[in-house]
C-alpha cells in the first residue's frame, strides 16, 4: 500500500477526511477553548487581586 | 414527673420559629452570616437594617420561599421543607398584595376563605369592615388605590386567621414592610391588630425601616438588626 | 381535590372576566391553519393529504402561545408566593391551574378542528380520528408545557425560551398524533396509536403536577 | 471491618472531597492531564489500527472508517446527557455545588458530540445513501438530543442568580431524560412509516475483531476526551464561582509567584 493510494481512500476521501478533520479539530478547540478561558480567568482574578490590593494600600 | 412533662410541652409549645446559623448568598454578595433567631408565641421579630441588608431575603428564607446557603430553619422543632403544619399556621403578607386584578375585593377574600373550606359570608364583611374598606367590596382590585389594596392584603390575613379557628389557626403572621403605603389611621389599625394576634398567642415577624419604639407593639418586640451580622463583600 | 376544583373555577372566572385572553388562542388556531392554503400549490387532494398535520401544528403553536401567561400574571400579582406558602398541596392546585388553562385552549381548538377539516375537504372519517386525537393529544401538550413555563416564570421575556424547551418535547405527541392520520388515511388500524397518546398522557398527567411544583419553589425565591 | 464497609467508606470519602470545590479544584489538577494523556494515546492507537490496519469494508469500501468518529461521538452524546442528568439530580437532591458545575459544564461538550455526530453522519450518508440528509430514525434522534441541550444552555444563562439558574437548568435535564426514550421510540416508530429499517447496523457483535478493536479504542479515547474536557471546564467554572473566596485568591497569588 502506498501512500497516495490511503490518501485516495479508494474514492471517498472527501467523505472519510473532512469526518476525520472535523471532529479532530472539534475537540482540539474545546480544549483550545478551555484553555484560552482558564488564562483569561486567571487574569481577571490576578486583577482583582491587585486592585483589592492598592485599595486597602490607599486607606 | 407529670409537672416536668407539662412543662416540657408548654416550652416546645413556645418556640414557634428558629433559625440556626443561617447564612445568605445573593448573587456575588454575602447578604448576611451567622443569623441565629427564635420567635415565640406572643412575640414580634423585628427585622432591621439599611435597604439591600437582606431583611426581605431573611424574611422569605423563614417562611420557606427561598433557602438559606447554609443553616436550616424549623418550625416546632421540624425542618420546614414540605412541612403541612406551617403551610396551615403561617399568613404571609409580602411587597405584592396576591391579590388577582380581574376579582372584586370581596371575591379575593371568598377564595381566601374556600381555600380553608368554609363558606361565611358574614365573616368576609367582618374582615373588610375591620379595616374600614366595606365601601370596596363589589370594586374590582385594580380599582383599588395601592393604601386600599394593601388594606385588602390584611384583610385576607385577617380572615384566615379568624376563620382557621375550625381548623387549624394562623399563629405566626410574616409581614414584609407591612406599613408601606398606608395612611397614619390604617397604620393605627394594622398595629392594633398585630396586638391583638400577639395578646392571643400568636406571633409576627416583620421588616420594617423604622424603629418600633413609639408603637404599641414596642413591649411584644425584639429586634434584630441585619448590619450587625453583614457579610463580607 | 378541593384544591383542584377551586383553582379550577376561579381560573375559569378570571377568563370569563378577560375574554380577549380566552379566544386568542383559538383565533391564533385557525388564522394558522388557513394560513396554509395560501402557501401551497392549489390543489385538493394535497390538502386533504396534508391537512390534518397542519392542524396539528396550528395546534401545537397555539399551545404555545398561550403558554406564557399561565404562570405569569399569578406571580407577578403575588398570588402564587401566597399559594407556595399556604398551599398544602401546591402540586393539586397547579394541576387544576392547568387543568383550567387546558380546557380554554385545547379543548375549545379541539372542538373547533372539525370546522377546519370541513374547509381542507377531509373525509369525515379522518375528522373523527383527528377529533379525538386532539382530545388525547392536547391535555399533553399543556401538561409539559405548563412545566417550561413554570421554569421560565420569573425571567421577564420568557416566550422564545419555553419555545426552545419545550417543542422538541412536544414531538412525540405530535408523530403519534399526526401519524394516526396517515395510518387511517392508508386504512390501517390506529388503535395502537391511542394507546399510546392515552399513555403519554396518563405519565403526563402524574409527573407533571410534581416538576411544576417543584419547579415553581426552585425559581420563586 | 469487612471490605465492604472499607469499600463503602472509601466512595463517601470521595464524594465528600469532590463535593467540595476547593477540593475538586486540587484534586482536577492531577487527574486532568491524566486524562488527556489516556485519551491522546488512545486516539493515537485508534486512528493508525482504524485508517491503516483495518480491512475496508466488502459493502461500503473505505467509507465505513467514519465510523471511528460517527459511533464515538454519538455514543457520547447519549453519555454526556446521562452524565449531565444524573448530576442534576444529585444536585437537587443533596445540593451538592459541585453536581451543579459538572451538569453545566457537560451541555456544551454533549451538543458539540452531537453535532458532530450528525455532521458526520451526514457526510456518510451522502455516499450511502446518496444524499445529505435522510429522515432516518437514528440521525432524527440525534438532532432532537441537539434541541435538547440548547434548550438546557439557554436556561442556564437565561436566568440571572446563579443558583436559580442551577436548579432550572437541573430541572430541564431531568425531565429530559424521562422524555429521551420516549422521542426516540416515537421517532424510530415514525420513521419506520417513511422507509424500511435502517440502511446499515452500526458497530454490533458481528464486526470481525479487526474493524472491532479500533472502534472501542476510539469510543474510550472519546470518553476520557470527555473526562479530560470536562475538568478543563469545570476547573473554569469553580474558578468563576469561587472567584471571591479566599482559597481562589491565595492559589492564583500563587501561581503568579
Amino acid at each position: 500500500m502506498n501512500w497516495s493510494e490511503f490518501f485516495h481512500m479508494g474514492g471517498y476521501a472527501f467523505h472519510v477526511w473532512s469526518c476525520w478533520a472535523l471532529s479532530t479539530a472539534c475537540l482540539l478547540f474545546i480544549v483550545a477553548f478551555a484553555k484560552f478561558r482558564n488564562a483569561r480567568i486567571k487574569r481577571d482574578i490576578a486583577r482583582q487581586i491587585q486592585r483589592e490590593e492598592r485599595h486597602q494600600n490607599n486607606s | 414527673m407529670t409537672a416536668l412533662a407539662a412543662t416540657h410541652k408548654t416550652d416546645s409549645d413556645q418556640c414557634l420559629l428558629q433559625g440556626h446559623d443561617l447564612h445568605c448568598v445573593r448573587g456575588e454578595r454575602s447578604l448576611f452570616t451567622g443569623i441565629n433567631v427564635t420567635v415565640n408565641r406572643g412575640q414580634c421579630l423585628h427585622i432591621v437594617g439599611a435597604n439591600g441588608s437582606g431583611k426581605t431575603s431573611l424574611l422569605r428564607i423563614l417562611c420557606g420561599l427561598s433557602s438559606a446557603d447554609s443553616g436550616t430553619v424549623l418550625w416546632r422543632k421540624q425542618p420546614l421543607a414540605n412541612n403541612v403544619d406551617f403551610n396551615a399556621s403561617t399568613a404571609y403578607v409580602g411587597h405584592k398584595d396576591g391579590l388577582k386584578n380581574e376579582l372584586t375585593a370581596i371575591e379575593n377574600l371568598r377564595f381566601q376563605q374556600q381555600l380553608e373550606g368554609i363558606n361565611d359570608e358574614q365573616a368576609l364583611d367582618d374582615c373588610l369592615a375591620q379595616l374600614k374598606i366595606l365601601y370596596c367590596a363589589d370594586l374590582s382590585a385594580q380599582a383599588l388605590s395601592f393604601g386600599q389594596r394593601r388594606r385588602l392584603a390584611f384583610a385576607r390575613l385577617l380572615l384566615s386567621s379568624k376563620a382557621s379557628s375550625k381548623t387549624s389557626s394562623k399563629v405566626l403572621w410574616i409581614l414584609d414592610e407591612p406599613f408601606t403605603g398606608i395612611d397614619i389611621h390604617g397604620r393605627a389599625l394594622i398595629e392594633d391588630l398585630c396586638v391583638q394576634h400577639l395578646s392571643d398567642g400568636g406571633a409576627i415577624v416583620m421588616t420594617h425601616h423604622q424603629s418600633l419604639d413609639q408603637s404599641g407593639l414596642a413591649k411584644y418586640r425584639s429586634e434584630l438588626n441585619l448590619e450587625a451580622h453583614g457579610g463580607n463583600l | 381535590m378541593n384544591t383542584l376544583l377551586l383553582y379550577f373555577k376561579r381560573e375559569w372566572q378570571l377568563l370569563f372576566r378577560n375574554t380577549g385572553a380566552l379566544i386568542q388562542p383559538l383565533v391564533f388556531f385557525i388564522i394558522i391553519a388557513l394560513l396554509f392554503p395560501f402557501s401551497l400549490p392549489a390543489e385538493i387532494t394535497l390538502l386533504q393529504k396534508i391537512g390534518g398535520g397542519i392542524i396539528w401544528v396550528a395546534a401545537v403553536l397555539a399551545s404555545l402561545l398561550s403558554l406564557e401567561n399561565m404562570f405569569q400574571s399569578d406571580y407577578q400579582d403575588g398570588t402564587l408566593e401566597q399559594a407556595i406558602i399556604h398551599q398544602r398541596s401546591l402540586e393539586m392546585a397547579m394541576l387544576g391551574k392547568v387543568l383550567a388553562h387546558w380546557s380554554a385552549t385545547g379543548l375549545f381548538l379541539t372542538v373547533f378542528s372539525p370546522l377546519l377539516c370541513l374547509t381542507f375537504n377531509i373525509p369525515s372519517e379522518q375528522i373523527w380520528v383527528l377529533f379525538f386525537g386532539l382530545l388525547l393529544g392536547t391535555p399533553s401538550l399543556t401538561l409539559i408545557g405548563a412545566v417550561g413555563a413554570a421554569i421560565t416564570v420569573t425571567l421577564r421575556r420568557g416566550g422564545v425560551l419555553i419555545a426552545i424547551i419545550i417543542l422538541p418535547l412536544y414531538i412525540p405527541v405530535l408523530i403519534f398524533g399526526a401519524g394516526m392520520l396517515s395510518q387511517s388515511a392508508q386504512g390501517l388500524e390506529i388503535t395502537s396509536q391511542l394507546y399510546t397518546l392515552a399513555a403519554i398522557f396518563v405519565l403526563a398527567i402524574t409527573l407533571a403536577p410534581f416538576a411544576i411544583a417543584s419547579a415553581l419553589r426552585a425559581t420563586i425565591n | 471491618m469487612n471490605p465492604v464497609s472499607i469499600i463503602w467508606k472509601f466512595l463517601v470519602t470521595v464524594y465528600h472531597r469532590l463535593g467540595s470545590p476547593r477540593e475538586f479544584y486540587q484534586i482536577a489538577q492531577y487527574t486532568t492531564p491524566i486524562f488527556g494523556l489516556l485519551s491522546l494515546v488512545l486516539f493515537v492507537c485508534g486512528a493508525y489500527l482504524g485508517l491503516f490496519q483495518a480491512p475496508a469494508d466488502y459493502q461500503q469500501g473505505d467509507s465505513f472508517r467514519i465510523i471511528y468518529v460517527h459511533v464515538p461521538a454519538a455514543w457520547l452524546s447519549l453519555f454526556v446527557y446521562m452524565v449531565m442528568a444524573t448530576a442534576a439530580a444529585i444536585g437537587i437532591i443533596w445540593r451538592m455545588k459541585m453536581a451543579f458545575v459538572v451538569a453545566i459544564c457537560s451541555a456544551p461538550l454533549g451538543a458539540v458530540f452531537t453535532a458532530l455526530a450528525l455532521i458526520t453522519g451526514s457526510i456518510w450518508g451522502k455516499p450511502i445513501w446518496g444524499t445529505w440528509w435522510t429522515w432516518d430514525a437514528r440521525l432524527t434522534s440525534e438532532l432532537i438530543l441537539l434541541f435538547l441541550y440548547f434548550g438546557v444552555m439557554a436556561t442556564y444563562h437565561a436566568f440571572e442568580e446563579r443558583k436559580t439558574a442551577e436548579k432550572a437548568m437541573a430541572m430541564l435535564a431531568i425531565i429530559g431524560v424521562v422524555i429521551v426514550p420516549i422521542i426516540h421510540y416515537s421517532v424510530e416508530w415514525w420513521s419506520s412509516l417513511h422507509q424500511g429499517a435502517t440502511i446499515f447496523a452500526e458497530g454490533g457483535p458481528r464486526m470481525p475483531a479487526d474493524m472491532l478493536t479500533p472502534l472501542i479504542l476510539m469510543i474510550l479515547s472519546f470518553m476520557f476526551f470527555y473526562g479530560y474536557a470536562l475538568f478543563l471546564s469545570a476547573q473554569n467554572k469553580v474558578l468563576l464561582n469561587e472567584r471571591k473566596s479566599q482559597w481562589v485568591k491565595a492559589a492564583i497569588s500563587a501561581a503568579e509567584k
